[in-house]
């Protein structure tokens, strides 16, 4: 037997493995959080430096999985979300009694990330889209003993199952069009009748409900609201960059024949999501539940990013994600730390934030200016790509519709730094000691903010490895 | 020369003051940093006279070109002509004012330096870019700080009018962005020069003129978008109003020209719209002027009128009334911080800025009082500094229009130079002369730092208006190029 | 042509004393500021004295006419090609005339301001301004180039400004200030546009070529000027109209004369330095240096003609019924700047015709001396007694015999009576008017007689009516009730100090004498020497009418009787209107006031706060407004999130399948 | 020998199961029911592919091989809902669906 499948499945297999090795810690003696926190540290930081050691266009299992330089990498991207945030909900979990768990659940779920990532066949794709979903509804319940955490979790398992049925009606009716299951033959059969546009349309609802674009976002700001600090940043960063991944692949790859249509559809999601998620975010006051709703604004813009179907708008989709992983996770650390250690989670507490902890207050400003798209940050030339991409098309209709948006969201994001910086508070968030591993990720976090953006070759060598229509 | 420095150096200068302790480490190294952003502007005005002298003919010198983002045809293209050399100069006179007149800032007094050479940066960098996004990118760079600086250590409805700022330039800057981007897919690139060359086509002008003007116009307090300045400037700590209406209206300015260089087609077409907007402001601005009871409100509505001047000037376009702009913008850049400075300075004393609290200032303080007429004379367009001069050259250059409704447009915009000597002397008179009260009596002049600020814009002020050929001398050449832009389109027509 | 470089030196010696007093003034030279500034002043005085005799008995005249010579010409600011801003010295009859007036006229009051400021908190500070004033003035005489006469019209403005604000802590000075400046600035809006006009269409700002210009029928300038029309009226008409706008603006005449009044608050040297012998000749300065093109344009000379005449009669009728003597003092030199006014607006350019020309001129000569004179002994008088009022005087020719006699002859002198300077300049002035005008020469011959009217009103009321005894405890009464102008100074004193009374003598020999000067041999509109003889059959009327006049003012006011009340009251409505300035000032304050400020200030004011800026918030609020409308779609039920999805995914499929087919 | 019914009838039925799972799912409180009629959907799903399978393409297995997964899926998905609902149960000592709106807006 040849070794490329391992090769090709390496990731994966490390995964897996990493998987297979905390359950046997579980099931050996008790050890220390910490001891047990720095070892998984450590190992996802292996799994990091190994996913980048080699890459290689390849496909298992006659086409159901596939791999190649770019998958690789956004393969790669996800590891170092995961490892950020389990570095930074190092405060949290050392004080937690199933920390084990925890990195069960959202390994697993990882693990069907990649694989959902990778899959050449709707078979494989809605395998990996359960298996991604299922253990994160239940990391939502993670904080046992608290309401808001059960009704989250009931709320997107709940939503999730009805999407995954909706999504299935779609899948269904696509095997009856076009007879098979995997990619490669579907393209050829799609001739856009109309049984197989409302099936395209259905699939399509399936992942706007993952990636949280209006009108299939209700469940986000919920489930972010309810569930503990990780968990949330999580769903916000990591599962909404892999199904986006999946998105754009499908797209560009399968449903090419169908590319006017779903560039419509992709407009009206847009306009639809940036509106909304801006016109919620304005009136936010808990910080994750506002973060939620920027996160669902920011998803319209990569959606204009998407829509150009070139090279240039992948790359930007994948460039945006990268600034999106450190921008978004540099703010959920910061609340992350505030709300294990002092338990409050609203931007009303943060008035007067920088009088007493600086440090914090720095870094959780740069992440929103860079989510504003503020420069010298990193955000500002991922959102400006995004929409240079879109303005390809020329529909310059929606690149105004999202310009005078951007203006709403400097405002909110301006009003949480306004609440640092200007407000007054007779009793501000007290001084804190953030733990060094939590430190460390802020820090790389805000790196990765000013220097993704301005050293170009970042941007260069996604844009080399990525594909348009 | 490189011109890269121009950047780097504030950036040193930044990180240094974060690294220092105590307020005396801090304002020292900041303004070590302005004087030497100031010697370099020096420097860099020498050379480029000598490179002009020795005949170097080239529209833009010290070019230096990289490319920045390959993929997307994006380049880190800088150099300058004589007009952003100009406009260098200005910025570097008042950053070094401006931290003179911040001397004394305790509150949180390394945020605050910090973020005041950081604005800098972001002007130096818009002024040397020759490249659109590199423009836009340091657009945008000099947005924040100001929220910040208005927010934190301003006065009154701070945070109200830092947000207004804030999200008023913000959405001019989207509006110049929708015209970037229109440029960009019609000419497949960001470089002015490049762009200047091939020329975009008429139709994609028509379209994306608006947008880019007007966005850079909201910048320039273009009527109806200039709802941001009062406030901004009446909110703003001393600094940040001499670096508000000082630089950062001038790159509203700078990017209006810029715009109209590179459309020449729709410029000549929406001129009319342009020389409407700019007169009403003028004459709007100084008639609400009129009505102020705050010195700062006072100066920033003059600011509003004084800056339709440069809009005039650039919607006329002829070379005369262009030059007219430029100097107007620097004039202006210099009298209006000199303005402010004064008006900080004796608010620091009296604790009020309304002109009604106070009175007869000149016996206590002779020397602020008498940079608060010197800066009102050189509003009113007094001979001998440097408002005078500008507003001329708009003038005759605006005449040389024959068409009438220009005419007109010139004589109202004349008429509002008598509205100012109302204003300005209604203000002197009630706050400079007249009786002192008694708690007002026994106030303090001027310090070292403060004195020397003053004389150093005050310096900026007499130069222009007593010798103007040398800067007319510095910009002649660009607008020449400019008008040889504007001309094609005559010839075409 | 020899070289009059060395005329450069008279302004800048002057703007060098500025620079000095005005920096180091205050701290260092407070004590001799005054000898400074008089030092160097006299200096530029010697130098103008050197220049004019160079200028009219050595070399000026070349064959019989006199040349225009451009001592100096720097490109100060290009505006493009051929239109510039040119700093110039030209040397002709007129700029040298005045070189002699401004300089002697102005060395007089420096010496006589030092003794009357003494002990001035802000000498320096006085002394700064004065040479300032006189650098710009003289900045204004010699310029060659129309912008350059702006720019020195503003710098005079300005420093006139800083002159008459000089009391700053007397609210009335500052608002007399404010006044002068914004009436003359808005003057000089008509000026400056009077400029465009003629730069644009004459294609240079050079006086000498616009003259060359216009005054050439063929020229393509004058063509294309007179070609060009707006509102029925010519280019040309327009534009010396304007400018002569911005003349009557600085030179006080109707209707824009309502400043000089007030410009009086100044202290009094000032007064007789700026407002009666130099600034406000300024615009008739002005249009005799562009004369030539004004006589290319009967309109444009009618207009000066008429509002010339109109000023000078309308000026004196008030000047009969003030009581502030300095204001009598105002009105006297609007009238009499009137008369210069008409004098050259009747006038042609050159020949026999051109004797209005030179009569104004000469006029312009002789009331420089006389009139700074009467001021400086008004000062005199007013140092004496704290008061401005004539209720408060009286009989003081005892008290101070030299400003007696002085004023004695500074009276006769305006009044015209042989052999004093007044009466030659304005037989010239009336022979002209004769001549060219007859109605002009009604209103001249009857204003002449008025003048003569108030000025002995106003002597006889100084120095006659009542007993000095009288006046003595009088004027301690008002010792008590003495305004702060000078706070310190000791009540004894008789005339004051020599540096006071010397200047009054000099002046008084000036008025004397300078009327002998052969004036039409010197300063003609082209140059050419003029013939003019006094013709004594012609001189009976006017000289008899001032008698008349004086005669009826000793009756009247010599000693005390309520003769004048009498008049006055028979003269009833007239009176007090007169009295009252016929409203002039008071429809000014109207329209600022109950006009202007209200329906155009503060409308835009509230709508820059409430329509524009409230249009932006509006934007802000109704945002707000939607997004907490919206609300209801999160409404934390599962099911309506599953209903919504649905309704999405049904939504998105009709729009599709709608845009499909 | 009764020919075979049409694939329209069983697209039909599968339809209609669908939509009363979705009306279930919609109109229920009982986070129990709710659940079942998910399961109701996705059977209706499974039907569909078993139909389109055996009609259409019955030369290979792909659909009923999905219907296999789609089955195991469903147990899982299941057997974490009733999980959480448990835990709900816990915390609001109740599993009706409109008691658990804390968050909204």
């Amino acid at each position: 037997m040849n070794y490329t499948i391992l090769l090709h499945l390496r990731q994966e297999l490390l995964l897996a493995a990493l998987i297979f090795l905390l359950l046997f810690i579980k099931l050996g003696k008790d050890r220390s959080n910490e001891s047990i926190l720095n070892f998984i540290n450590l190992a996802l930081l292996v799994n990091l430096v190994a996913g980048f050691c080699c890459h290689e266009t390849g496909e298992l299992f006659n086409g159901m999985f596939n791999t190649n330089t770019i998958i690789v990498f956004e393969k790669n991207l996800l590891n170092l979300a995961v490892l950020l945030i389990s570095m930074q909900s190092y405060a949290w979990l050392k004080t937690n009694n199933n920390v084990i768990e925890f990195y069960l659940l959202t390994l697993t779920s990882l693990l069907g990330m990649f694989f959902m990532i990778s899959s050449g066949n709707l078979l494989m794709f809605y395998l990996g889209l359960e298996m991604s979903t299922i253990p994160l509804a239940a990391a939502a319940n993670f904080d046992l003993t608290k309401r808001k955490s059960s009704e989250a979790a009931m709320k997107l398992i709940l939503s999730s199952a009805f999407s995954s049925a909706i999504l299935l009606l779609g899948i269904s009716f696509l095997y009856g069009t076009t007879g098979t299951l995997s990619f490669s033959i579907i393209t050829a059969h799609l001739n856009g009748n109309p049984l197989q546009l409302f099936a395209f349309i259905l699939l399509v609802t399936g992942f706007a409900f993952k990636i949280s674009a209006v009108p299939f976002h209700l469940w986000t700001a919920d489930v972010y609201e309810g569930s503990p600090v990780a968990v949330t940043s999580f769903l916000s960063v990591i599962s909404k960059a892999a199904v986006l991944f999946t998105l754009v692949n499908i797209l560009y790859k399968v449903f090419t024949p169908l590319a006017s249509s779903w560039y419509l559809i992709l407009m009206v999601l847009t306009a639809a999501t940036i509106l909304i998620g801006n016109l919620f975010a304005l009136r936010q006051d808990n910080f994750k539940r506002f973060l939620a709703f920027s996160s669902i604004a920011q998803v319209g813009f990569i959606l204009i990013g998407i829509s150009s179907s070139s090279q240039a708008g992948m790359a930007s989709l994948i460039y945006f994600v990268l600034i999106y992983i450190f921008s978004n996770l540099a703010a959920f650390g910061v609340v992350s730390v505030v709300s294990a250690l002092t338990g409050k989670e609203n931007i009303s507490d943060f008035k007067g934030f920088y009088k007493t902890n600086p440090m914090l207050s720095w870094v959780l400003t740069i992440a929103l200016f860079s989510l504003a798209g503020v420069p010298p940050t990193a955000g500002f030339f991922g959102k400006l790509f995004l929409l240079m991409a879109g303005a390809a098309k020329g529909n310059y209709g929606i690149i105004i519709f999202a310009a005078l948006n951007m203006v709403i969201s400097f405002y909110y994001y301006l009003s949480v730094v306004k609440a640092i910086f200007m407000d007054e508070n007779s009793t501000p968030i007290e001084k804190m000691t953030v733990p060094v591993v939590s430190k460390i990720a802020m820090y790389i976090c805000v790196v990765g903010v000013i220097v993704t953006g301005l050293v170009s070759m970042v941007y260069d060598y996604i844009h080399s490895i990525s594909f348009g229509l | 020369m490189n011109l890269t420095l121009l950047i780097l150096i504030p950036l040193l200068t930044a990180v240094l003051i974060l690294l220092a302790k105590g307020l005396q480490q801090i304002r020292v190294i900041g303004l070590t940093g302005a004087v030497v952003q100031l010697g370099l502007a020096g420097m860099l005005l020498n050379s480029f006279l000598a490179e002009r002298a020795a005949g170097n003919k080239a529209t833009y010198l010290f070019e230096s070109d990289q490319t920045w983002f390959k993929a997307l045809n994006i380049h880190y293209h800088i150099g300058i002509d004589g007009i952003a050399l100009s406009m260098i100069l200005l910025t570097s006179v008042i950053v070094v004012a401006g931290i003179l007149v911040s001397w004394t800032m305790e509150k949180l007094s390394k945020e605050y330096f910090f973020l005041l050479v950081l604005l800098s940066m972001g002007a130096y960098g818009f002024f040397i870019s020759l490249d659109l996004f590199t423009l836009f990118f340091f657009l945008e760079v000099a947005v924040i700080p100001k929220f910040l600086l208005i927010g934190i250590w301003g006065s009154g409805d701070k945070t109200k009018s830092a947000m207004k700022l804030a999200l008023m330039l913000m959405a001019g800057s989207a509006l110049v962005m929708v015209g970037l981007f229109g440029i960009y897919y019609n000419t497949q690139s960001f470089d002015i020069v490049q762009i200047t060359q091939h020329g975009i086509p008429v139709g994609v002008q028509k379209f994306f003129f608006p947008f880019a003007f007007l966005g850079f116009g909201v910048f320039a307090a273009l009527f109806p978008f200039h709802t941001w300045v009062p406030d901004g400037h009446a909110s703003a700590p001393t600094a940040a109003s001499m670096f508000l209406a000082g630089i950062s209206m001038k790159l509203g300015g700078y990017g209006c020209l810029r715009i109209v260089t590179l459309m020449p087609d729709a410029a000549h077409t929406y001129s009319w719209i342009i020389i409407l907007l700019a007169t009403i402001a003028i004459i709007y601005g100084a008639f609400a002027t009129m009505m102020q009871t705050d010195l700062k409100y006072i100066n920033a509505y003059s600011s509003i009128s004084h800056c339709g001047f440069v809009i005039l000037g650039i919607g006329m376009l002829n070379k005369t009334s262009i030059n007219g702009a430029v100097i107007q913008m620097v004039s202006h850049g210099l009298m209006t911080a000199l303005f402010f400075a004064a008006i900080g300075m004796i608010y620091s004393r009296t604790h009020t800025r309304l002109v009604a609290q106070l009175g007869g200032l000149l016996k206590a303080m002779p020397f602020i009082s008498t940079v608060f007429v010197i800066a009102g004379l050189c509003s009113l367009g007094l001979p001998g500094f440097s408002g005078f001069v500008a507003e001329m050259t708009v003038f005759v250059g605006s005449w040389q229009n024959p068409n009438g409704a220009y005419r007109l447009a010139t004589v109202l915009s004349g008429a509002s130079i008598v509205v100012t000597a109302v204003y300005i002397l209604r203000a002197t008179g009630r706050a400079i002369m007249g009786p002192i009260s008694t708690e007002h009596a026994v106030l303090s002049d001027a310090t070292w730092n403060e004195k020397l600020a003053a004389i150093l814009l005050i310096a900026g002020i007499l130069i222009i208006g007593l010798a103007p050929f040398l800067i007319n001398h510095l910009i002649m050449p660009s607008t020449d190029t400019i008008m040889l832009q504007l001309g094609k389109v005559v010839v075409g027509k | 042509m020899s070289n009059y470089f060395y005329i450069l030196w008279i302004p800048l010696l002057p703007l060098a004393t500025f620079v000095l007093l005005g920096l180091f003034g205050r701290k260092y030279l407070s004590g001799i500021s005054g000898l400074i500034g008089t030092a160097s002043l006299f200096t530029s005085t010697i130098l103008s004295f050197i220049a004019a005799k160079q200028y009219f008995f050595v070399d000026g005249k070349v064959n019989g006419v006199f040349q225009k010579i451009v001592a100096l010409k720097y490109t100060w600011l290009e505006f493009s090609p051929n239109v510039a801003i040119d700093i110039g010295m030209i040397v002709d009859p007129i700029s040298v005339m005045m070189l002699v007036v401004v300089t002697s006229v102005s060395l007089m009051v420096h010496i006589f301001s030092l003794g009357y400021m003494k002990g001035e908190e802000r000498f320096a500070t006085y002394y700064a301004f004065l040479s300032l004033f006189t650098f710009s003035m003289l900045g204004l005489i010699l310029s060659s180039n129309i912008f350059q006469v702006y720019m020195f019209w503003e710098l005079v403005g300005v420093s006139s400004f800083l002159l008459i604000s000089y009391y700053f802590n007397k609210p009335s000075a500052v608002a007399a200030s404010k006044k002068a400046f914004i009436v003359t600035r808005f003057a000089d809006l008509g000026f400056l546009i009077g400029i465009l006009i003629l730069g644009y269409y004459g294609g240079t700002m050079d006086i000498g070529l616009l003259i060359e210009r216009f005054t050439s029928v063929s020229s393509a300038q004058y063509i294309s000027i007179t070609g060009a029309s707006f509102l029925g009226a010519s280019m040309l008409t327009w534009g010396l109209t304007l400018i002569f706008m911005g003349g009557a603006g600085k030179s006080a005449m109707f209707p824009l004369h309502i400043w000089l009044p007030d410009a009086m608050e100044g202290p009094t040297p000032v007064s007789a330095l700026i407002h009666a012998a130099t600034m406000v000749v300024a615009g008739v300065y002005l249009v005799a240096r562009m004369f030539p093109v004004f006589s290319m344009d009967e309109i444009a000379l009618n207009i000066v003609t008429y509002v010339g005449a109109a000023s000078a009669l309308f000026a004196a009728v008030i000047a009969c019924t003030q009581t502030d003597i300095k204001r009598v003092l105002a009105y006297s030199t609007m009238s009499q700047i009137g008369y210069m006014m008409f004098a050259l607006g009747i006038s042609k350019n050159g020949g026999e015709q051109g004797l209005g020309y030179m009569a104004s001129m000469f006029h312009l000569f002789t009331h420089a001396f006389f009139k700074s004179l009467l001021f400086l002994g008004a000062g005199a008088v007013i140092h004496k007694i704290h008061s401005n009022e004539m209720k408060d005087m009286g009989g003081l020719r005892k008290l101070m015999p030299i400003t007696h006699i002085a004023f004695l002859i500074a009276c006769l002198a305006i009044a015209g009576i042989p052999p004093f300077a007044g009466f030659f300049s304005k037989e010239e002035i009336l022979t002209a008017a004769f001549h060219e005008n007859k109605i002009i020469y009604c209103i001249a011959l009857f204003t002449a007689a008025l003048t003569s009217f108030y000025m002995f009103r106003l002597y006889f009321n100084i120095f006659w009516s009542m007993e000095a005894s009288i006046t003595a405890q009088d004027h301690n009464n008002h010792n008590l009730a003495a305004n702060g102008n000078n706070s310190q100074d000791n009540h004894d004193h008789g005339e004051g100090t020599w540096t006071m009374k010397l200047p009054l003598i000099i002046l008084a020999t000036c008025a004397v004498g300078v009327g002998f000067i052969p004036f039409s041999q010197l300063v003609t509109a082209d140059g050419k020497a003029l013939a003019t003889h006094i013709d004594w059959v012609f001189s009976i009327a006017p000289v008899v009418l001032s008698v008349l006049a004086i005669l009826l003012a000793a009756s009247f006011y010599k000693n005390q009787n309520d003769k004048s009340n009498k008049v006055a009251t028979a003269f009833g409505g007239f009176y007090t209107a007169a009295y009252k300035k016929f409203y002039v000032d008071e429809v000014y304050l109207f329209i600022t006031k109950k006009i202007i400020f209200p329906f155009i200030g503060q409308p835009i004011a509230w709508a820059d706060k409430n329509i524009v800026d409230g249009f932006m918030q509006l934007l802000a609020t109704t945002t707000a407004k939607i997004a907490s409308l919206m609300k209801g779609l999160q409404s934390g039920k599962v099911q309506n999130y599953a209903l919504y999805f649905f309704g999405g995914v049904v939504a998105i499929s009709i729009l599709l399948m709608y845009i499909w087919k | 020998m009764m020919q075979e019914i049409p694939l329209t009838h069983i697209l039909f039925v599968s339809t209609a199961l669908f939509f009363i799972g979705m009306y279930g799912l919609f109109t229920r409180r009982n986070l129990i029911t709710m659940l079942m009629s998910i399961e109701l959907m996705l059977n209706s799903v499974n039907i569909n592919f078993v139909a389109f399978n055996k009609y259409l393409f019955p030369d290979n297995l792909d659909g009923l091989f999905f219907t296999l997964f789609i089955i195991t899926i469903a147990a899982a998905e299941a057997a974490v809902a009733i999980a959480i609902i448990i835990n709900l149960y816990r915390s609001h000592q109740s599993i009706d669906v409109e008691d658990a709106t804390e968050m909204k807006y």
